[in-house]
């Protein structure tokens, strides 16, 4: 069904685009526990973006590896959220943050869904999200009450993400055709972002008063980062069209 | 030939000794030789800096892996290979060693890692060839110090040695795709095993007779097999799976040695060796300048996760921050 | 309607009246009404911010120019508009403002910049769109600020009009390329003109009834042309380009006004307009951050020039240092 | 002629990663004015690099585009040294006082070369490397007398590049066959160290007692940092195989 593909690819690119980002970080981590755990939410990720990829494939005869390498950057679905640069590692922290409880409560529901296999994926996924939130909110909180440097970076990160919250949540008629088999991203609008206030409040730390972007991942209008990371995630597979590795 | 502080206790050596002679395990709270608790030190700590280091060429090449599988099959590798390093980290620290300090010396330049991972890796096809030729040329090595004679060291090489077993079927498997895909591919493949074979037989450590520190380590059953007798033990593996692989040897004086039954290999370049043993290597500077990047620029994060651990012990925690699961350290 | 803090000496008011009168320039020794002076500083400094935040989305694509002609053809740009920026700090420096506190307020969020520069620029065609359209726009605004009452304002207006209008050329050279190219380069050039035509219809600002800062302005002979009296020229200019590129005009309810002989653009949604300017647009964070970015990353190399700098006038230069030029300050 | 056209690679290939790595500074530069100063030298370097490709091309018939963007990495000639990453603008002086000191010595000699569109091309790039030179000497006193930090940034910089200083003086059988129509690249030694040592003396700065690396990159034989730069410079005329621009 073409519109179950296009909607897991925005769940799929979300997942892959993230873990290409976190993927740079390994062996350039804080601490060796940082490169297992960044490396082990990639690696999550990875594995969401290649089911979810697969499936969107199925609608026309495409493989994962064929969205995943050989689709231009306006055919990508991913949010600007997601492509914002890994900065220092509170500005990841401040991405993941927000990203993984998005994630979580995206899946938490989507397992629900009546579309079977979006639902499977879902009932995986969920589990490994709820680590990653888990993950973003202990730094969360250790850097927004750690250091005084680590605040002021913390506030810096979480101002760098804020702008690119909203535009998880917009609605388009993608979803107005899908009903109960996909999740309503308005819908996750309020626990969401009363989810991020918690954390927030525990770490001490004021929510943004920023304005959101308008941005348009969803309908293949992406942030100026997203070509860079494209050119590199594609390179190798686009200079040998058609081999198998 | 040991070089205690002091002169132990009668006894004490005799335990140590007769422990040794039985093949038996020496544990962390046994006596042991300063000098052999020194050896330890330096060749677990060693271990761990290869490992660390060992991630970066493998690193460059995740955001570029060529299919999602192999993205996959590379991040878990290299995610083992920080695992390996916490391990041995570890296992060094009940020798009395600290992590911090171990670190501390690597960074100063003053501790060693393994020299092959001073050779870049070029193509994705050197994925296959490091995971194939150095964890297999790793994994010689290990499986002989999974009966080394300090139990933590040996119970970290079982461990490790399985997941590096894996890691070698996985870069075989990559070369095997290359070698029976495309030209340019199979190309690609043959020109990461010519670069990465003769290192690989370096890891074994120079010959012998020009290796002095081996002969102690072998009585005290560290070591328990000797360099030479390693390589061949590699060379002997490398021959059939080259064939199955349909790449060629890139070694014209390889010959089969009839009454030992063992493959010798030509002569190795041993200048080249000592060369990047002595920092000359191409990325010698390279690799530690990441390295010490990666630690500076992770400092605050440090120092905040330790002043933030400081106060959480000194304060009762707020009844939210409770239920947050302790996810790293 | 000038609201000087003091009332000036009553020929001197005159004289400066005369002057507008008579269409000659008010030059930086001459006595001139505080709120002329401000409104000077505030429109010269939000222009040379604009050339330096609008340096961004081109710079991001030096890298990945598909040709060199044109990757030399994009770096010259973008470093014409530092310069440009470059001109305009120092016309506003003869009205008495710093350059740092210029920069101060543009990163502290106080001072505007042209909010075009908040859209993406997504493909290499916006390369050409920006040229062509944006740097259009402002030459239709510059030509008229080069008969500005203020002579440096004037003067540096009609050097940056010369170079602006290569950039056109180019950009329009660019989008010819396309449009003639392969069917996804015409597709390219035609979708950059679609997101970029809009924009910089809006780059006149409000329409002359909504705009109420216009008209001291014009009495002042700052401004000399009506914003919807530039925009009508501008489209008046597209509409026979827009041909020669063999692309389509993005507005459908474009049309020709029998009577007054100009082009009338369609209604513009002045909402977006106004969203972006109170800081909603796609990048303004973006462009912000990296702006401060840079100029907080450079601190220690601009303290180390002034450090450098008072130790060179605090002792004798030595010998050998003093033959090396001067580059950058 | 083939060799004569391998050597222009060098040259071009060291002019075109250098002007790429520098290209990457404009807009986020400590001041406008180095905006306009390191971007004015990734232009001079752009246009050595477009004369020395051309030259190359003629061999065989290709474009200066056709070498820029479509040759593999191996296929590139360019020396470690420049494809150095940026670091901060300490580490990019240091690499930028060593390639302006090696490439001002070397363009001096080679506009009396007697192959006669190299010493043309030496002529002009003479006269521009002399300015890069001198801006990078400025720098290199400023912040090597600056303050502190300048002073241990300017170390750092000069470490990181000091290992590949002396691949750009090594002899290949290349440099035999052409004889004088080339500059051999080991009498640029000694004029090239002794500018350097000047400078640093100046400076009040050591010269780093690093061993060299061995690189190889005359041979085909990059850093790893190539593959990244080639992935992004060449990502969008390859996904327009024969196309104008």
């Amino acid at each position: 069904d073409h519109d179950v593909a296009q909607y897991a690819q925005w769940l799929g690119d979300d997942a892959l685009v993230l873990a290409q980002r976190l993927g740079a970080w390994i062996s350039r981590a804080p601490e060796l526990e940082e490169d297992i755990a960044l490396g082990n939410i990639a690696l999550d990720l990875v594995g969401q973006a290649r089911s979810l990829l697969h499936h969107a494939g199925t609608a026309d005869g495409r493989s994962e590896d064929d969205l995943a390498y050989f689709r231009d950057e306006t055919e990508f679905r991913s949010s600007w959220l997601v492509e914002q640069p890994n900065g220092d590692f509170a500005a990841t922290i401040a991405r993941q943050l927000v990203a993984s409880t998005y994630m979580h409560e995206l899946y938490a529901r989507l397992q629900h869904a009546s579309e079977p296999t979006l639902a499977a994926i879902a009932a995986k996924a969920v589990l490994e999200v709820a680590y990653h939130r888990d993950h973003a909110v202990q730094w969360t909180l250790r850097l927004g009450d750690g250091t005084d440097e680590s605040r002021r970076r913390m506030v810096a990160g979480l101002d760098a993400v804020w702008p690119y919250v909203d535009e998880l949540f917009a609605d388009t008629p993608l979803i107005d055709r899908l009903g109960d088999r996909a999740v309503r991203p308005s819908t996750l609008r309020e626990p969401v972002l009363a989810a991020l206030r918690d954390v927030l409040r525990q770490a001490g730390l004021a929510e943004p008063d920023l304005p959101p972007a308008p941005c348009g991942g969803r309908a293949g209008r992406h942030s100026e980062y997203l070509g860079y990371i494209l050119a590199e995630m594609q390179v190798l597979a686009r200079q040998h069209p058609g081999a198998s590795w | 030939m040991t070089t205690t502080t002091e002169a132990p206790p009668r006894d004490d050596q005799q335990v140590f000794d007769a422990l040794i002679e039985a093949d038996s395990r020496v544990e962390p709270r046994d006596w042991m030789p300063d000098a052999y608790r020194r050896t330890l030190v330096r060749q677990i700590s060693q271990h761990a800096h290869s490992e660390i280091i060992g991630m970066q060429p493998e690193a460059n090449w995740i955001t570029r892996a060529p299919s999602l599988k192999r993205k996959a099959i590379l991040i878990a590798k290299v995610q083992d290979e920080g695992g390996h390093g916490l391990y041995l980290y570890s296992a060094a620290q009940t020798l009395g060693a600290s992590r911090e300090d171990m670190l501390d010396q690597l960074h100063a330049g003053k501790a060693r890692y393994s020299s092959i991972f001073n050779y870049p890796a070029r193509t994705w096809a050197d994925m296959g060839a490091i995971g194939w030729l150095v964890d297999g040329a790793a994994i010689c090595n290990q499986v002989a110090l999974c009966r080394t004679s300090y139990g933590p060291y040996a119970r970290a090489m079982v461990r490790i040695c399985k997941e590096e077993s894996f890691h070698q079927r996985q870069g075989f498997e990559i070369l095997l795709a290359l070698s029976r895909g495309t030209e340019e591919q199979h190309q690609m493949a043959q020109d990461a095993v010519d670069r990465w074979y003769r290192p690989a037989l370096m890891m074994f450590g120079p010959p012998d007779a020009e290796s002095p520190n081996s002969r102690q380590s072998m009585a005290w059953k560290i070591k328990r097999v000797s360099n030479d007798e390693l390589r061949r033990r590699f060379v002997g593996m490398c021959v059939p799976q080259f064939e199955a692989l349909g790449l060629t040897m890139p070694d014209p004086e390889l010959r089969f040695d009839e009454e030992t039954g063992q493959w010798e290999p030509g002569p190795i370049d041993w200048d080249e060796f000592h060369e990047i043993l002595a920092g000359r290597g191409p990325l010698n500077a390279e690799r530690m300048r990441r390295r010490r990047a990666a630690h500076d620029e992770g400092a605050w994060v440090r120092d905040a996760a330790a002043a933030y651990a400081r106060k959480q012990t000194e304060r009762p925690a707020p009844a939210g921050a409770s239920n947050h699961k302790e996810v790293a350290a």
